[in-house]
């Protein structure tokens, strides 16, 4: 059995959100226009969040892509009236949108914010129609929508896998976030691979999960900044 | 939806059915469309969202493209792409796009078109340039070209050649001209440098804004992944030195807040520390450079070298003064410049803007100099050419000639611009006044000056002076609206073209764009195609200048040279073959970069690096030949303070501002930000949505204070501020941002569209409306950063 | 007595039921209005997705959670007060109205069908579907002998009566059965109406959110609800008194004793409130603490203390030195407003400060939600209004016992 | 009075019984009835042209696969275009039958044959039939009697998630949602 996990690493993060466009492109998220954005309602499975600290010389910025985090205790699937979203056997956490109800419960209870809600039926231009992924299904309104690592790509490198009688290898499948990173600060692998890279950067010394302290065991993995030092 | 009585009922019914049933009765499914079989194909591309040419794989499912994603071996991007590369399809699907040919109905600008067809269209430029050419007028015809990627411009000089006239500018380089000049001075070459990524281990960054909007947006946002984790081991270092706290200062090892336009003094601080304390690459500089020590010319007389005049002048006391940056700084980044080898320092806008960019660019090319690392492992890298075939010379009859005889209509390689190739932001004032003479056709590709050029206003009254203009973009841009006659190209998925990113990642490479659908999306046309097809309607020496049928053929033909050189990764027995590889590979590339070629690249009279420009030297004493003033009166036009040796050597010119202190108090910089850098991207939803990382600020502009200097002036977070220049002033929203220098307003390019679609028009500000024209003159461009504001409440 | 003598005993409890004077309609057609435009709104709401209201992200709930905690309150802790009014029922809509805010909320059932126990919003879908069916045979149950002596009393109205009434005679047997029946109600409803507001609290205490997270929200919600309900019915009485006249059945000790249960439920209230934030104040963490901050001296503030000015800087005062109607009047309005506020500014600050600090969100309420909130409120009140047409506001066969027994026994 | 409030209360308890009824247990409500009335299960559904399925696997021993070329690869198995029939239907050579006449006449007129689509599975469902081919899953399992008939049918007791589960189920294959719902 597989384990999806993901490893970013901020020292090589250069914040262009190659990931946030290439995701969106991937999955048919509908760009949400000028006002809605402002209320907050552009959906970004794989959104770009920063914090500008400090004053005029000794600012400071830190920023960060933040997918779904896949934790392995996902606060937001307990809380789902009618089992909507749960986590696979694969360990990605799943939102199956023809059982959502909307009640929107997940998305309060996701303490990395990463839930996002179809607060209007998606209007796509008729030209960008063709341009959508087929092999993703297009939300309604009303429903709650996320991450899930690309699983129409997973699903379809499973296939793949199994015509030729053999697991996956690594590196053989990876999200649009990972396959695009212009910096490859995204590494995209199997935790239960023992050779996988994932594994390997995961155990990194400069490896750290959000909010580690709520128990959500993320299997997104973020790789500190590192410091020059001379010499 | 309009609230009528019916509505209103039907509403009520709705919600109180609402409770009772599912959504599927109320909103009967869409019905499903034509049944077709899923069927997946890979084809390849060269994406053109920005200059850097990389190289594309297009994932198409029932024909339509539907992602994008790299080409896994490409030089430039190694399978990766860069936000604007993933929004690409939005190019292609944009429902705004020019879906035929139109001739304008209404007054200009107006927008109001009559559809016509091709054939017409083809035939009314056609006529109409035989007319000029019959007249003896050739030379009055004028392209403007902005994005001409491989052999478009080589085809569209070629008919200017033939046609017979010297009006075309067509550079690719708009904005960053600086750097160029300073390469050209010192170097004599004529394309951007880029970093050996793989090797450089500490990276002195003036300005360059690296992370978002440098030439080759891709080759640095893959090196920085190699600067810094790249090599096991081996963590580089980066250093941004720039007034504004960007996202590339933020990336950076250290920031080094400057004042603005100094760069090139801080330079000049580092090469005394250096010099003084000797841990230059003695080695490169006594073989391969030139006017590095005091030397003597063929007269015998004494003139100044570099060491000497740095010791002189720039100490990292006086630098200190000059910069605002502590003398300790100074010294420290001195020593880590030489001690971390191979070190390179590099420079971007900030420094290609300013009205004394080239010789800043000059003082910082001599910094790498002074290290040795250019055309070595880890440090600048010299473009090396992809072996084209190269054309026979274009037929010119005794019109052509006459024509290309005339002076150009922006003057440039003549005082005050000796050593532009081009001016554009001359062209307003010279067309409205018809000097040299009248221009009776404009063509336009690819370029819209209407929205990159400052001071716009002018410009549209020179367009209203040119009888005739034919536009070839694929969209509805500003200057578009102002045509006579669209003959729309297709979007880069559409058509054949060839594509040498420049600067690429320094071996010879090249790309092919191949149609990826079968016919356009729409009923357009590729330029190319579009020029063959008007030579041919020319007769006579154009007509034969133009022996192609089409583009393809015209790329054949170059590309055989390319397949005859037997080398790099495609290698096949026969041409066709080749050429089906490459459509699939989407490039041809040569295996490796040939290090330390100098004698062969520089293109100096020494043919060695010179600290000492001799091409410039030799370039203003033809002037002053030719034109009888004296080399100090040239210089004094120019606008240059230096006085003898010392102006033909890096040195710190005052970058001069313009409007009073007390009126305009701040310092007006413009920044570029990945996801609007061009301007281009307006039209594309995702980019609009795309945070500014920041301030997470989308789908508008802004302009940024710092917060004591908006405390002073009364402004909070969120307030709507005028913001005005001596031209002109613009309404946006003000943030805060501590990165912001205090002394400065930066505002973010790339909105302020007045067409070009529906996702751009009207939104936000455009800083050129507020930029005052100053120049450069020695390096014949425009200086951005020369502008003062003021800002007050709205 | 027979059925007519008492009617025509209690006349003035009946009288309202007859008179439909200009009062009436001018209340009923304004709130009738608000309430079809409410209507109006949620299919217009229904027809283009919930963006039509403010909420974004962060912000995933926000106006109709804090009716929903508001209303939910006021009516349940209706019940448990008030046996002798029947002002509860009209809170009965409120479960719906949790279904205006879901996303699809034509499968508000789906909750029953695909049910999944580890969800707290199941154990609030399951006790306010409990609370509901109980309360209504509760004060179904008690108004029986009303409805059988109305029956009589109104013959045009047997339509309605006549079944309802379940065939009450007032034997022996029969009373005797409902006064069982009544007993085993009673003592269900409190731990019933209990469980709804502890659960309602738990749909915010177990989740992750910054200031939700808390121990003390069951109980500390259980108060507020009460605290409000209270508020709200001495509001009701008071109205009902001055309109219907019934000034011989609601007498001012009546309301002194409802004063000092207010007073109680002030004090009881604000400790609540100041354990909880002292709580979080002395101790925790960042996330907690940024939420807090928003709410003392930040974005928040200005509703925060608004908040506490209505809720106890002002009633605390009037409800001890000034425990009249006028008094009670002014002190029940500010705390059913003020808690209102409270219930937004438990919501909402949250959600603006995430837990992860980086998030930024902000919300402002749309045309759409105010309309449902005024809605929400003009329904309440015309339910109760046109009931109060229907039902005798005052239980008759209480009143009437009541007095039996102080003539059989007189003090 | 009373046997009206009784009968009421059943009636709402009945409905109330039949809506959860419906939704909960969809499957087996309707394999209950197609079990009584079998023959409801299968549908004819009018093609433009009615394709001897029969004739062309077991007389002429076609492959599947000659029409539905893309079931061994790809999601969808396809529906044959005319590029196909104009193998044999280019002209009346092959066949004078009516049916075999008409695809003739769309094979010259060059105008593809609007076929029906007869197993529409829901959007949000990913059906890969070259899984299922590949794991020798055999066309009938779903599709029924239409490989062995004469005209064109359609099993309507089939297209439910809990058929799917249980087949997914009794072979071993993953249950997971994602296994088939697409994100």
């Amino acid at each position: 059995m597989y384990r999806w996990g993901m490893v970013i690493d901020l020292d090589r993060c250069t914040g262009c959100q190659a990931c946030v466009v290439a995701c969106r492109q991937e999955n048919n998220v509908l760009f949400a226009g000028e006002d809605e954005a402002k209320l907050g309602r552009a959906k970004f499975w794989m959104n770009f969040i920063s914090e500008v600290k400090g004053s005029y010389p000794d600012v400071r910025m830190h920023f960060f892509p933040i997918p779904c985090m896949q934790c392995d205790h996902p606060p937001c699937t307990k809380v789902c009236p009618v089992e909507a979203t749960y986590k696979n056997p694969e360990g990605i956490v799943a939102h199956i949108y023809p059982r959502c109800i909307g009640v929107r419960m997940c998305i309060s209870n996701c303490p990395y914010t990463v839930r996002y809600f179809n607060w209007h039926a998606p209007s796509w231009p008729d030209e960008y129609k063709r341009g959508r992924n087929p092999d993703v299904y297009k939300r309604r309104k009303g429903v709650t929508e996320k991450c899930n690592f690309c699983i129409q790509r997973i699903r379809k490198a499973k296939w793949n896998a199994k015509r030729e009688k053999r697991k996956l290898h690594d590196g053989e499948v990876i999200p649009a976030c990972a396959q695009t990173c212009p910096s490859e600060a995204i590494t995209f692998g199997d935790l239960n691979d023992p050779k996988s890279r994932v594994l390997k950067l995961s155990k990194s010394r400069r490896a750290f999960r959000l909010l580690d302290d709520l128990g959500t065991e993320p299997k997104v993995y973020y790789l500190k900044e590192g410091e020059w030092d001379d010499g | 939806m309009k609230i009528s009585r019916r509505n209103l009922l039907k509403m009520i019914g709705a919600a109180t059915l609402g409770m009772a049933l599912p959504d599927e009765l109320l909103h009967a499914l869409p019905k499903e469309g034509e049944w077709i079989p899923y069927e997946e194909h890979w084809s390849s591309g060269v994406c053109l969202q920005c200059p850097s040419g990389c190289g594309l794989r297009i994932r198409s499912v029932n024909r339509w493209p539907v992602k994008l994603e790299g080409i896994k071996d490409y030089p430039v991007n190694k399978g990766r792409l860069c936000p604007k590369g993933q929004a690409g399809l939005q190019v292609l699907y944009d429902p705004d796009r020019i879906r035929y040919p139109l001739r304008r109905k209404g007054d200009r600008g107006k927008e109001e078109w009559e559809k016509i067809s091709w054939d017409e269209a083809i035939d009314q430029v056609t006529q109409r340039l035989n007319k000029l050419r019959q007249d003896g007028k050739s030379h009055q015809l004028l392209v403007l070209g902005g994005r001409y990627r491989g052999h478009m411009h080589d085809l569209m000089s070629r008919f200017m050649e033939a046609y017979g006239s010297p009006n075309h500018l067509g550079n690719p380089a708009r904005g960053s001209e600086g750097i160029l000049k300073g390469h050209l001075f010192t170097m004599g070459i004529k394309e951007f440098l880029s970093i050996h990524w793989e090797g450089v281990n500490y990276l002195l960054s003036f300005g360059a804004s690296l992370l978002e909007a440098s030439r080759s947006t891709m080759v640095n946002l893959r090196g920085y992944g190699l600067l810094r984790r790249g090599r096991p081991g081996i963590r580089g270092k980066l250093v941004q030195v720039e007034p504004r706290f960007s996202l590339t200062a933020s990336k950076a090892d250290q920031w080094i807040p400057i004042q603005p336009g100094t760069d090139g003094a801080l330079a000049l601080g580092i090469a005394h520390w250096i010099i003084k304390e000797k841990p230059y690459d003695q080695d490169f500089i006594s073989r391969h450079t030139f006017g590095f020590d005091d030397w003597k010319d063929s007269n015998g007389n004494p003139r100044m070298g570099f060491k000497n005049l740095v010791l002189k002048e720039y100490s990292p006391g006086q630098v200190s003064f000059l910069t605002g940056i502590p003398e300790e700084k100074i010294i420290q980044l001195a020593k880590e410049f030489s001690s971390h080898k191979p070190s390179v320092a590099i420079s971007g806008r900030g420094v290609g803007m300013q009205t004394n960019g080239a010789y800043s660019q000059m003082a910082i090319d001599s910094l790498n100099a002074l290290v040795g690392s250019i055309d070595r492992q880890g440090g600048l890298l010299l473009q090396r050419k992809a072996p084209f075939q190269t054309w026979l010379p274009p037929l010119k009859d005794s019109i052509a000639e006459k024509g290309l005889s005339r002076p150009r209509i922006d003057g440039a390689g003549k005082l005050p611009f000796p050593f532009a190739q081009e001016v554009p932001y001359i062209l307003p004032e010279r067309i409205a006044r018809g000097e040299p003479y009248p221009i009776d056709t404009l063509f336009l590709y690819y370029t819209n000056p209407l929205f990159s050029i400052p001071e716009s206003e002018k410009l549209k009254t020179a367009l209203e002076k040119i009888p005739f203009i034919v536009s070839f973009s694929p969209f509805m841009d500003e200057t578009t609206t102002f045509a006579d006659l669209v003959l729309p190209d297709g979007t880069y998925f559409e058509r054949w073209q060839d594509d040498t990113p420049e600067p690429g990642p320094g071996l010879s490479m090249f790309g092919l764009r191949s149609p990826v659908l079968e016919n356009p999306l729409y009923d357009v046309r590729e330029t190319g195609n579009v020029l063959i097809e008007i030579a041919k309607g020319l007769g006579g020496n154009v007509a034969k200048s133009f022996p192609w049928k089409d583009m393809t053929e015209v790329l054949r033909e170059s590309i055989r040279g390319v397949f005859k050189s037997k080398r790099g990764s495609i290698r096949t027995k026969d041409f066709d073959e080749f050429w089906k590889a490459l459509i699939e590979g989407g490039g041809w590339w040569d295996g490796a970069y040939p290090y330390g070629e100098w004698r062969k690249k520089f293109d100096t009279p020494s043919g060695r690096f010179e600290f000492y420009s001799q091409i410039m030297e030799h370039g203003l004493r033809q002037l002053s030949k030719d034109g009888s003033k004296n080399l100090e009166a040239i210089l004094k036009e120019l606008k240059i303070e230096a006085k003898g040796d010392k102006a033909f050597l890096p040195h710190f010119e005052k970058p001069r501002l313009i409007g009073e202190e007390k009126d305009y108090p701040f310092q007006l910089i413009h920044y570029k930000w990945m996801a609007t850098a061009e301007g281009r991207g307006a039209n594309q939803p995702y980019l609009q949505e795309t945070a500014a990382p920041h301030l997470q600020e989308r789908w508008n502009s802004w302009i940024e204070i710092h917060p004591d200097t908006a405390q002073t002036l009364g402004i909070k977070d969120g307030d709507s501020v005028w913001i005005e220049s001596k031209v002109g002033k613009v309404k946006t929203k003000a943030r805060l941002f501590p990165g912001a220098h205090p002394k400065c307003i930066h505002i973010p390019y790339g909105q302020g569209h007045r067409a070009y679609g529906r996702w751009a028009k009207g939104r936000g500000i455009n800083p050129n409306d507020l930029l005052v024209s100053d120049y450069d003159y020695l390096g014949g461009f425009l200086s951005h950063f020369s502008t003062r504001v003021k800002v007050y409440k709205a | 007595m027979d059925s007519e003598a008492i009617a025509r005993k209690h006349e003035k409890i009946l009288a309202p039921m007859t008179r439909a004077g200009r009062m009436f309609w001018a209340t009923v057609i304004p709130l009738a209005a608000i309430f079809l435009w409410s209507v109006f709104a949620f299919g217009w709401q229904y027809r283009s997705g919930l963006g039509e209201t403010g909420m974004g992200h962060p912000v995933s709930w926000a106006f109709y959670l804090v009716n929903f905690v508001f209303f939910i309150g006021i009516s349940h802790a209706g019940a448990l007060v008030s046996a002798v009014l029947r002002i509860t029922r009209a809170g009965w809509g409120t479960p719906f109205g949790r279904a205006f805010d879901l996303g699809r909320s034509s499968r508000f059932y789906w909750v029953a069908l695909h049910a999944q126990f580890k969800s707290p919003l199941l154990w609030d879908f399951t006790c306010i579907m409990t609370y509901f069916t109980v309360s209504v045979i509760f004060l179904y149950v008690l108004m029986v002998p009303d409805i059988g002596l109305l029956r009589e009393r109104f013959p045009n109205r047997r339509w309605l009566y006549r079944p309802l009434s379940l065939g009450w005679t007032g034997t022996e047997k029969e009373w005797s059965t409902i006064g069982k029946a009544i007993g085993i109600l009673c003592v269900a409803v409190i731990p019933i109406a209990v469980s709804v507001h502890t659960v309602v609290s738990w749909v915010f205490g177990m989740q992750t959110q910054p200031m939700w997270h808390s121990t003390i929200f069951a109980p500390y919600f259980v108060v507020g609800a009460i605290y409000s309900g209270i508020a709200a019915i001495i509001v009701v009485t008071l109205a009902l008194r001055k309109v219907y006249h019934l000034e011989d059945y609601l007498k001012p000790y009546h309301f002194n004793n409802m004063g000092l249960l207010l007073l109680t439920f002030t004090l009881l209230w604000a400790y609540f409130t100041f354990a909880e934030h002292l709580t979080v104040g002395y101790s925790g963490g960042s996330a907690e603490q940024a939420v807090l901050w928003s709410k003392l001296t930040g974005k928040y503030a200005l509703l925060f203390w608004i908040m506490a000015v209505l809720c106890f800087v002002i009633p605390f005062p009037i409800l001890i030195f000034w425990r009249t109607l006028p008094g009670l009047l002014i002190s029940s309005i500010c705390i059913i407003v003020g808690m209102w506020i409270e219930r937004y500014t438990i919501i909402i600050p949250s959600f603006i400060e995430p837990r992860l600090s980086y998030v930024r969100g902000d919300y402002m309420p749309s045309w759409v939600e105010w309309s449902m909130t005024a809605g929400l409120a003009a329904g309440f009140t015309l339910a109760f209004v046109i009931f109060s047409k229907l039902f005798p506001v005052i239980s008759i066969w209480e009143t009437e016992k009541e007095e039996r027994e102080k003539e059989s026994n007189p003090r | 009075m009373k046997k009206a409030i009784l009968s009421l209360i059943v009636l709402v308890i009945i409905s109330l019984f039949a809506l959860v009824a419906y939704h909960r247990f969809p499957v087996r409500t309707k394999t209950a009835f197609f079990s009584v009335f079998p023959i409801f299960t299968w549908v004819s559904i009018d093609q433009p042209v009615l394709f001897n399925h029969i004739l062309h696997t077991q007389n002429l021993n076609l492959n599947c696969n000659f029409c539905h070329r893309y079931a061994g690869q790809y999601r969808s198995a396809g529906l044959p275009n005319i590029e196909i029939c104009k193998a044999c239907h280019a002209t009346d050579a092959m066949s004078k039958r009516p049916e075999a006449l008409k695809v003739v006449r769309y094979v010259q007129k060059g105008k593809e044959i609007p076929w029906e689509k007869m197993y529409d599975l829901p959007k949000f469902v990913v059906f890969p039939h070259s899984i299922h081919v590949q794991n020798n899953i055999d066309c009938s399992v779903c599709h029924g009697l239409t490989p062995k008939k004469e005209r064109p049918v359609k099993m309507v007791d089939r297209n439910y998630m809990a058929w799917c589960m249980d087949c997914h189920q009794k072979r071993g294959a993953s249950n997971d949602c994602y296994a088939c719902h697409s994100s």
